[in-house]
C-alpha cells in the first residue's frame, strides 16, 4: 500500500445513516461504510468536529460491525465524550480513523469460545453476525445491565449463547465456575476470544492458564492516539515487558500479558 | 508566500514542526500524511538508554487539554539510530532529535553520540525532566544548572545545532532562557507541559500513576503565548513556539509574538492530519492575512 | 453529611465560597441565589482607594477558559464598607474581604481598616498584583516579600483571619505557602489565575489592553489541584482551593487533595446559579459517594 | 420583586420553537417564550448546556423580539459561539437569563430616529413591531450585507425606512451626509436611538453633540458576566468616568460617554 492510499484508508469523514438510542445508556450509531478491510477486535478512533476542544481527545470504539450497509458502532455512555455522542444525528458527518490494532486471530473451522463482560460484546457482533460456521461459535456473556439493552436476541439465533447477570458477588462466583467449565471444554484446538472490563479479563487469563486454553484478549486501556505516536495506552507485558494497547494490541495473546497476576 | 525559515543553521521548507512525544519516532503518523512536507520532526525524548517509563495510568483528559506521565519511556538514542532514523527522510525534512539525561555527563554523552549521526538535523535539550542526582529539581527550574545541561549538550554537538527546551513551571521563564543563551543555545523552544493532576473521586485515587503529570493542549495556548511573547523580547536567538496549537490561527499568533517555528503537539492526537494540513492551511491563510514575508509578520504585536 | 467546615477561626455553613472578582460586592447577583446559603463570599479586590482599572480590552475567551486584565479596578475599601456592607447578610454568612496594595504600609493601614468592621469576617491577601514600588516584581512570587506582606496584614487584622491567596506564577508554590505560614497567616487559598496572553492576528493587537493579563477556568484546573495537593501536603493551616471549579464534583476534587474550603469563580459567569446549586448539590453527592464526614474524606487521596 | 421572584425571572431554560438560518450567516432563533417585561435594548445571556466548556463564556444578544408567541432572537455568525448556535435544532433547550441591563428610552408619542449599523438592527426589531404609533418611527440602516439577510421587507411595511449600503469610504460618506440630514431633522423633541459598530456610534455621538440632538447609544462590548460582578465590560465615559456597559447601558445617552473623542 502507498503511503496516499493508506492516508485515504485510514481516516474518514463519515455520514451518520442511523442512531438508535436503548434503554439505560446504550446506543447505536450507523455510518456510511469505508471501504476497510477488518478484524474482530479492531478498532477506530471517533471525533466529531463539533466537540470544539472539549471533549479535546478522540474516542476508541470497537469496530461492532462493518459491512456494505454501515459502519456500526455500539457504547454505553460512561462519560463526556460518549454522552456528547448521542447527540449525534443522521445526516452528521463525524470524524474516524481506523481499522486501527491487532484483532482477534481465528480461522473459520476453529471452535470458539467467545467470553463477553458487558460492553466488551461490541467486538463479537460483527465477528458473529459474519462467521461462516456459526455452529462453531459459543458465547458466554456476562451483564449488569437488562439483556435487553444488548443485542442478544439476535446473536442468540445464530450461535448458542450463554448469559449470566454479573453485579453480586454470588453471581461472579456463578459466571467463573461457568466459565470455568467452557473454557476447559476448548483447551484442546479451540480458541478462546475474550473483552470486557480488566479484572474480567485478568478471570478468564488466570482460568485460561490453569486450563491450559489458549486465549486471546482485548485490552480497553485509555488511548490518546491509537496510532502508536503517545506512547499513552501502554500494558504490563509478561516478564515485565511493556506493550502499547493500541498497536501491539488491543488484542493480545494471554500469555503475552501479565494479567492472570493482578 | 515564501514558507522557508531558518533555525539556528538549519533551514526549514515551513515554519511546521511536530513537537516531542506527539510525533512517536517519525514513522507511526505515516497513514496520514508525508514527513517530506513538513518543515521537521521532533521525536519523542531520547536517553541514553532504553527507559521502561510509568507504570499504571498514563493519560488523563482535562477540559480542553489532557495531562500525560508517560516517565519519558523511549527505546533509547541507539535503537532509534539504527532502527528507525534509516527509515526517515531526514534528507528532506530535517530530524532533531530531543533529549534528556539526569546529569551532565550523560547529556554530554548523548549528546556526543547524536550529533555524531548524519540524519540528525540537531537536538532539542529536555530540561523540564527531574534531576535525580540533585534529588528532584528540574534543570530547567534553575538558571544555572539549565546553563550547566546546555553547555555540556553544546560542546559535544558539533555543528549542529542546538535547542534548549523551556519549562513554564517557573516564576520568570526569561531568567532561564538568558541563561542557556548565555551559555551557547542556537535556539530555545517552548513551552513543555504545565505541571497539574487529575483525580478520581470515586476511587479516591489520582488519575495519573505518577500522581503530577503534565498539562498540554489547548487550555494552555495563553500560558504559551505570553511565555513566547515575553522569552522573545529577552533572548536574541530564535524561538520555537508550541502548546495548544490546534490551527493554522493559532500558529500565526506564536509568529506574531515572535516565534520562528512552531511545534503541532497533542492537537495531533485529536487530528492526526493537523502536522500536514496545517503546512497548507498556513499558507493559505498569510495569502488570506496579505501577508507578504514573515520577516514582516514575525513579532509585529502592536502592544501600544 | 454535615457540612459545615473550620477556616482559621471562621465556621462556615458549607465549604463553598465565592472567589474575589467573580461575585462582584455580594449584592449584584441577589437574582440568581441567596448568598444566606453559601459558605461565605469573597468580594471584589479592595484597595484603600478607588481605582479605575485598565483601558482597553478586560476579557479575552479562550479554550475552556477566559482571560482577565480587569485591573484591580474597585471602588475603594471606604466606599464598600458604606455602601455595601449593610446590604450584605454577613452576621449569617461571612463576608471576607480580598485586599491588595502597593507596599506594605498600605497593606497594613487597609488591614487595620477593614478588621474593624464588624461585618468583615476575615481577609484574603491577594499577593499576585504588582508591587509598583520594587518595579513590577510581585509580592506572590518571592517568599520573602510574600511572608512581608503577610506579617504586616497579620499584625493588624486583630482577631480577624488572614488567609493569604497565592499565585501559581511561581517555581515551587509550597515555597510560599511555608513562607506565609511562617509568618502568621491563618490560611492560604489557591490558585490566582496563571500569566496568559491572547491576540489577534488580524488587527496584530494583544486581545487585553494590558497585552498580559490572568487566565481562570475549567483550563487551569489540572494545574490548581497539583497545586493544592501539594501545599496540603506541606502547611499545617487550612487550605481554600479553587480554579476552574464547574461542578460538585470539582469541588470534591478539590477537598479529596487536602482542601478544607473551595471557591467557586469564572464558571459562575458561564452559569450565575452555580455558586448555589453547588450547596445543595454537593450534599447530594456527598450522600451518593457515601461520604460520612469531610474528616473521613478530606485530603484522604490514595497515592500509593 | 422578592428574591425568589426575582430569580424565576432571570434563569431559563428554554425551548427551541423554530430555527431559521438565512443567506450569509445570518440566523433567527425562536424560544418559547418567558413571561419577561422588557424593554428594547435590553439584551440577554446564552448558553446552551452542549457546549461543554468550550466555549466556556456565555453570548450576550439583543432581545430582538418577544411577545406571547416567541422569544426571538437575530445573530450573525461571526466566531466559535455563534457558528455553535447554528447546530440549535427545535426540542433542544437552552439556558438564558435576562432580560438584562437598561434598554431605550422613549414614549410612544415622541418622534423617534433609529439609527442601526449592521446586526444593530437587532434591538430595534421588537421596538418597531410592537410600537403603538408606527408613524412616529423612522429608520436608517447602513448595512454591508445584502438586504435580503435583514427583516427589512417587514419592517419597512410598519415604518418609513433607509437603506444605505456601506462598504466603501464613498458609502460612508453618503450614510454619515444622510445621518446628519435626519438628526439635525430629530433635535428638537425628538430622540434619536442608535446600535451598531463602535466607529458607527462614535460618528453618530458627533453628530448628535454637533446637532444638538438627545441620542441614545446601545453599547456592544464582550461581557463575561452580564450582570455586574466581573468588571469585564467597562466602557470610558465622558469625564474620565468608568461604566459598566451590561448594567449601566448596554444603552447610554450620548453624552455620558466619551465616544465622539474616539
Ligand atoms: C480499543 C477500545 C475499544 C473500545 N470499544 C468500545 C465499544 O465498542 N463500546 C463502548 O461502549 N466502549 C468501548 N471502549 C471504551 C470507550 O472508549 C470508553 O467508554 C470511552 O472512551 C469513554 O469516554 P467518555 O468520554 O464517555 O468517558 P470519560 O470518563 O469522560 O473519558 C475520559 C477519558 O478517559 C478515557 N476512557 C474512559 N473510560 C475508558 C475506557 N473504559 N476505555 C478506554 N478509555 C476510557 C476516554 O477515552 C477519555 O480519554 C473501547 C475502548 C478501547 C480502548
Ligand atoms: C448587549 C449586546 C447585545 C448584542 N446583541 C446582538 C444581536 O442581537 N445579534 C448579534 O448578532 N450580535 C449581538 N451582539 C454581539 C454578539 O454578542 C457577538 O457577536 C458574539 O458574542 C460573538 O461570539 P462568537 O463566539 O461568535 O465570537 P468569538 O469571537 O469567538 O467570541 C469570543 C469572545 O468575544 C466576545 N465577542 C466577540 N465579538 C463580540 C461583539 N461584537 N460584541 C460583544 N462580544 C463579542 C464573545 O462574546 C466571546 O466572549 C451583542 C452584544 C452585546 C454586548
Ligand atoms: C504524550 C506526550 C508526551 C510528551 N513527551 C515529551 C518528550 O518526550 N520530550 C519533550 O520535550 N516533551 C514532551 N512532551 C511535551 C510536548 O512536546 C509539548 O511541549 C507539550 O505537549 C505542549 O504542546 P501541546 O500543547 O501542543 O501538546 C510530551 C507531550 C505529550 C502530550
Ligand atoms: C474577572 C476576574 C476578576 C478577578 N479579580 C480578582 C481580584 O480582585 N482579586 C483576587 O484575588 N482574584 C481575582 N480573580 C481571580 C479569581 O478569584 C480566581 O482566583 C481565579 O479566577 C481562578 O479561579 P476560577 O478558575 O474558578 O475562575 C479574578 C478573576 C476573574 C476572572
Ligand atoms: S494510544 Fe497513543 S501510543 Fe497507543
Ligand atoms: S459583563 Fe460582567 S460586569 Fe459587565
Amino acid at each position: 500500500m502507498t503511503t496516499e492510499e493508506q492516508k485515504m484508508t485510514l481516516h474518514h469523514d463519515l455520514k451518520v445513516l442511523e442512531t438508535e438510542s436503548l434503554d439505560s445508556g446504550f446506543h447505536w450509531l450507523r455510518l456510511n461504510p469505508p471501504s476497510w478491510s477488518w478484524q474482530p477486535g479492531q478498532f477506530l478512533m471517533l471525533r466529531p468536529r463539533e466537540w470544539s476542544s472539549d471533549p479535546f481527545l478522540p474516542r476508541p470504539l470497537s469496530i461492532a460491525d462493518l459491512d456494505g450497509e454501515a459502519l456500526s458502532l455500539f457504547w454505553h455512555v460512561v462519560g463526556k465524550g460518549t454522552r456528547k455522542m448521542t447527540h449525534l444525528r443522521s445526516g452528521d458527518r463525524v470524524r474516524v480513523w481506523g481499522p486501527l490494532g491487532r484483532g482477534f486471530y481465528f480461522e473459520p473451522h476453529m471452535p470458539v469460545l467467545l467470553l463477553a463482560g458487558g460492553m466488551g460484546l461490541a467486538p463479537f457482533i460483527g465477528l458473529i453476525r459474519h462467521h461462516p460456521h456459526p455452529e462453531n461459535l459459543e458465547l458466554i456473556f456476562g451483564h449488569r445491565e437488562d439483556l435487553s439493552s444488548y443485542p442478544l436476541a439476535e446473536l442468540s439465533k445464530r450461535i448458542l449463547t450463554w448469559s449470566l447477570q454479573d453485579r453480586t458477588p454470588k453471581d461472579l462466583a456463578k459466571l467463573e465456575k461457568a466459565m470455568k467449565v467452557k473454557i476447559q471444554g476448548y483447551s484442546g484446538d479451540g480458541r478462546v476470544l475474550a473483552c470486557g472490563p480488566r479484572p474480567f479479563l485478568s478471570m478468564v487469563s488466570r482460568l485460561s492458564r490453569e486450563n491450559g486454553a489458549r486465549t486471546q484478549v482485548c485490552m480497553e486501556t485509555p488511548m490518546a492516539c491509537g496510532h502508536g505516536v503517545c506512547l499513552g495506552c501502554s500494558v504490563p507485558g509478561a516478564g515485565g515487558r511493556t506493550y502499547q494497547a493500541c498497536v501491539d494490541g488491543p488484542v493480545f495473546s494471554a500469555e503475552e500479558l501479565a494479567l492472570d497476576q493482578e | 508566500m515564501e514558507q522557508t525559515v531558518a533555525l539556528g543553521g538549519l533551514t526549514l521548507k515551513n515554519p511546521v514542526l511536530t513537537a516531542s512525544g506527539t510525533f512517536g519516532y517519525g514513522t507511526e503518523a505515516s497513514a496520514f500524511g508525508d514527513v517530506r512536507f513538513l518543515g521537521g520532526i521532533v521525536v519523542k525524548g531520547l536517553s541514553l538508554e532504553a527507559r521502561p517509563g510509568n507504570p499504571g495510568g498514563r493519560i488523563a483528559e482535562t477540559p480542553c487539554g489532557m495531562l500525560n506521565s508517560i516517565g519519558l519511556e523511549n527505546i533509547g538514542a541507539g535503537r532509534f539510530v539504527r532502527e528507525f532514523l534509516p527509515r526517515l527522510p531526514w534528507q528532506e525534512t530535517p530530524v532533531v532529535a530531543n533529549i534528556y539525561a539526569g546529569d551532565y555527563d550523560e547529556f554530554a554523552e548523548l549528546a556526543a553520540y547524536l550529533a555524531d549521526q548524519e540524519g540528525i538535523a540537531g537536538l532539542e535539550v529536555n530540561i523540564s525532566c527531574p534531576n535525580v542526582r540533585a534529588g528532584g529539581a528540574r534543570f530547567g527550574q534553575d538558571p544555572d544548572m539549565a546553563a550547566k545541561a546546555c553547555a555540556a549538550v553544546r560542546e559535544k554537538a558539533g555543528d549542529k545545532p542546538v535547542i534548549l527546551k523551556l519549562s513554564p513551571n517557573v516564576t520568570d521563564v526569561t531568567e532561564i532562557a538568558r541563561a542557556v543563551e548565555d551559555a551557547g543555545a542556537d535556539a530555545v523552544s517552548l513551552i513543555n507541559t504545565l505541571s497539574g493532576m487529575a483525580v478520581d473521586i470515586r476511587t479516591r485515587r489520582p488519575v495519573l500513576g505518577s500522581v503530577i503529570g503534565g498539562l498540554s493542549g489547548p487550555a494552555i495556548k495563553p500560558v504559551a503565548l505570553q511565555a513566547v511573547y515575553r522569552v522573545c523580547r529577552e533572548v536574541n536567538i530564535p524561538v520555537v513556539g508550541l502548546g495548544g496549537i490546534t490551527s493554522a490561527e493559532d500558529a500565526l499568533e506564536f509568529i506574531l509574538v515572535g516565534a520562528r517555528a512552531v511545534q503541532v503537539g497533542s492537537a495531533s492526537f485529536a487530528d492526526p492530519q493537523l502536522p500536514f494540513s496545517l503546512v497548507s492551511r498556513l499558507e493559505e491563510l498569510c495569502e488570506e492575512l496579505g501577508i507578504e514575508s514573515w520577516e514582516e509578520f514575525r513579532g509585529r504585536i502592536e502592544t501600544e
